[in-house]
């Protein structure tokens, strides 16, 4: 499909994207796993205060926000992506193993990932770039498949313009029916049993608009609100 | 006899790798965690047509140097890290059973890649959890097991579907080295070892998933030290222990 | 809202424990590893046919105190200390999956041998090996795995046969239980855990293996006290943390 | 098969036999098992400064002899038989899973197990005494399956005279062709690929006298010898 290009409309930046996604943390309990690349981010707009329970399939958890300063970074407390994370009390680390029991046992609540695509059925692929001879699968394919619940971060169309959100994955499927949110740059979209329902807009877009650059039609319900950071 | 499972150099540890071995490679994929003096001296000795296994296919000797510069403003990465990079870019991979064979984006093309453009290498590809379970596997005496992860998927391939509680899972086989190559931080006599941080990922796990497992440690302590309530890799699983020198050997190319 | 697992007592720990559920019942033997306190509160709550899993059956009652009198020539058996045998006794229990259902001699006939004779209790026999298994694949999200260990013998029954690397292996599936109660020896109010020497045991490998786990303790301590090094079994395991009394209660039918 | 009693001639008794069964130990870091009963007795003939590794499959492996004295007894490190036993430097604890990955794997070299009965085959019927319902197979069977060699320590003959070395089990299996050395209270016997061959026999007993209470067929190389402790 060849959709519009809106070269002129606002966009979330990675960073703002990955502030939008920490809101879907919550306290409590939960376990939230953030995959590699933009969710990595996410971790750096936790509250201090917060007991938010974060998740690295490298084998650690209840760890804090990166660290940005190198002289404070420490090699043996990263994430998945090989950043340095705080040690905070409460933390724990595991071996692979261990880690992916964890993932596969059904014990990730919710675990956010990058897309290079996402269907109207929730199939996502983001493992294999086209072109490139094979990919990064990582720890994604493990969470994908075996987390509660898969919310993807992802900007809404390639760089030439072509929406990644689809009716059908072009692209190889890292999991099948297993995306349940996708927070884009300029919409938060559910992906339910009765389709998918356009949850949050970004100011300076209409619905219409998102809908151009959407593959799959969205539906849209009078609890419709404007994407807040 | 008392047990003394500590050898002398990284040279003679891996001595006796032969050609074509199946090499479980701990490490995940930052500076802290893989076993470099034990991949730099696999290096030296020049083993050939390896099946290596691990998360990440490494960096080539040239990339090492600049992702050291690159990742300075983010963390220091010390001199003496190797990873798994060095051995392919030198021919002497003939297969990887990867989850990370390369780069996501399209910028830095790791050794894996050209060789595996080139059909001169074979790729098995896994996700990490798969891979680990399967290392465990094999430690553990389980000859298979059924996983919910990877049907309808390139992991698939031709592994056994079958179904359980009312999902699809795929029949992987416990994967057994020939000689698994670690990185831990303190070991004893006996071969008992402790972890740091996230070193521990695949290093423990690959423990005791090889006929040999040899450690490379920061440290070995007298045989007591270690709380037998923390000892995270039991002795039985570990034939060899390497200290890492108090300098490091920056060149892979220096015996040590 | 901070992540606090801590209940105020035993009682409350297991006051949804509802008839006919599977319980992971953690300990191995001995008189320091069963999670006694809340053994005694399913007791007194009187949840009816229930499956137990664990190493043995226990002893009852009065069995219990024999046992304490007889073994305090080997060492101090606590007065504290109750094993699942009081549940089978009561007859809460309609079935037990269980290693050690019947003891070796004849000398003691624990309840679940008697209610066994009488066609009153169900048994499923296997090994602590095959259980432990079981119980960890349910945790890890394995649905079924193949185990070297039982064709030919009474552990085989009705399952499947496969021949991996020229060994006949069986097909045993994830045992995951509707609540694991173990006891172990410091928990934060996370539900981090560590245990105490061979108290380890099943207690480490139920948690987890349940959609309930509650943790008997002998103490709570600060969160970022236990080190991370060390904790055994991480927090996402954990559902319930209940500390034992200062002053040992020794008679189960007294609430706490 | 009916058998002499021999009720006059010298018997090992149950310390006897482990201290003989202690012989097969050895230093340099292959792991020895002691299974329930008899064999637990082993440790306590230990030489202190002897580094044998000792695993029992309750979850400790390097430990020490049992502790006699009960002020000194340790309830959080005992042995599989619920015994305290000594914690040793290089002493490790483990879960009951990570006891039986050891024990699967096959990293155990030996394991010392009772016996109700051995099978010239080398079957081993340990777990259900006749007469009872149902048995202990406790953790015997996944040592039987998988240590590397299996030691059996046992009367040669039940209290009423009856063989326990027979052609075939009558009864209950635990695992098929698994022994490989039995020491009882009077005999060494091997099992080997070309039948039973008697190693070592009590003095006070000839090889001939051994055969009138073993079912199959000894064979006696030139390198038999007295059995001592």
């Amino acid at each position: 499909m060849s959709a519009p290009r809106f070269e002129d409309k606002p966009r979330l930046d990675d960073w703002a994207m990955a502030m939008r996604a920490a809101q879907e943390l919550e306290e409590g309990g939960k376990v939230f796993n953030l995959g590699f690349g933009i969710p990595m981010l996410i971790s750096s707009f936790v509250d201090r205060e917060a007991e938010v329970l974060l998740h690295s399939e490298n084998g650690v958890i209840g760890f804090g926000p990166v660290i940005e300063d190198p002289e404070r970074a420490d090699r043996y407390c990263i994430n998945g992506g090989g950043q340095p994370v705080e040690k905070r009390p409460g933390v724990a680390f595991m071996s692979h193993e261990e880690s992916f029991a964890l993932i596969r046992g059904g014990w990730v609540d919710v675990t956010f990932l990058g897309a290079l695509q996402v269907a109207a059925n929730g199939d996502l692929a983001n493992w294999k770039v086209p072109g490139k001879i094979s990919g990064a699968l990582g720890g994604g394919q493990d969470l994908a498949f075996c987390a509660k619940s898969v919310v993807c971060i992802t900007t809404h169309q390639t760089k030439d313009g072509t929406p990644k959100i689809v009716n059908r994955l072009s692209l190889d499927i890292t999991a099948p029916e297993c995306v349940k949110r996708i927070i884009s740059d300029i919409a938060v979209i559910d992906i339910t049993p009765d389709g998918l329902v356009l949850r949050e807009v970004l100011p300076g877009w209409t619905p219409d608009e998102v809908q151009q650059v959407t593959e799959p039609e969205l539906s849209v319900t009078s609890d419709l609100v404007e994407m807040a950071l | 006899m008392p047990i003394d499972k500590v050898v002398g150099s990284f040279d003679e540890a891996v001595a006796d790798v032969a050609d074509g071995s199946l090499i479980h490679v701990g490490g995940f994929g930052g500076p802290a965690e893989y076993p470099s003096y034990l991949i730099a001296a696999l290096a030296r000795r020049g083993s050939k047509g390896l099946t290596i296994t691990g998360n990440h296919s490494g960096f080539s000797e040239g990339q090492l140097t600049m992702m050291k510069q690159r990742m300075s403003g983010m963390m220091a990465y010390p001199d003496d890290y190797f990873s798994p990079g060095i051995l392919v870019e030198r021919g002497q991979v003939a297969k990887g059973i990867l989850a990370f064979p390369v780069l996501p984006g399209a910028a830095l093309k790791v050794p894996f890649e050209e060789l595996l453009e080139k059909g001169e290498v074979e790729l098995e590809l896994i996700g990490q959890g798969s891979l680990a379970e399967r290392i465990r596997a094999a430690r553990a005496g389980i000859a298979a097991f059924y996983t919910p992860v990877g049907p309808g998927t390139v992991t698939q391939r031709d592994k056994e579907v079958r179904w359980f509680d009312g999902r699809p899972h795929l029949l992987e086989r416990a994967l057994k080295g020939d000689f698994s190559i670690i990185r831990a931080h303190k070991a004893d006599r006996w071969g008992n070892l402790v972890y740091r941080g996230t070193a521990r990922t695949f290093n423990a796990t690959m423990a005791g998933g090889s006929r040999v497992t040899i450690a490379e440690v920061d440290e070995i302590v007298e045989l007591g030290e270690l709380d037998p309530e923390c000892i995270i890799t039991p002795a039985p699983y570990v034939q060899r222990v390497v200290v890492r020198p108090q300098e490091p050997v920056t060149d892979w190319r220096t015996p040590c």
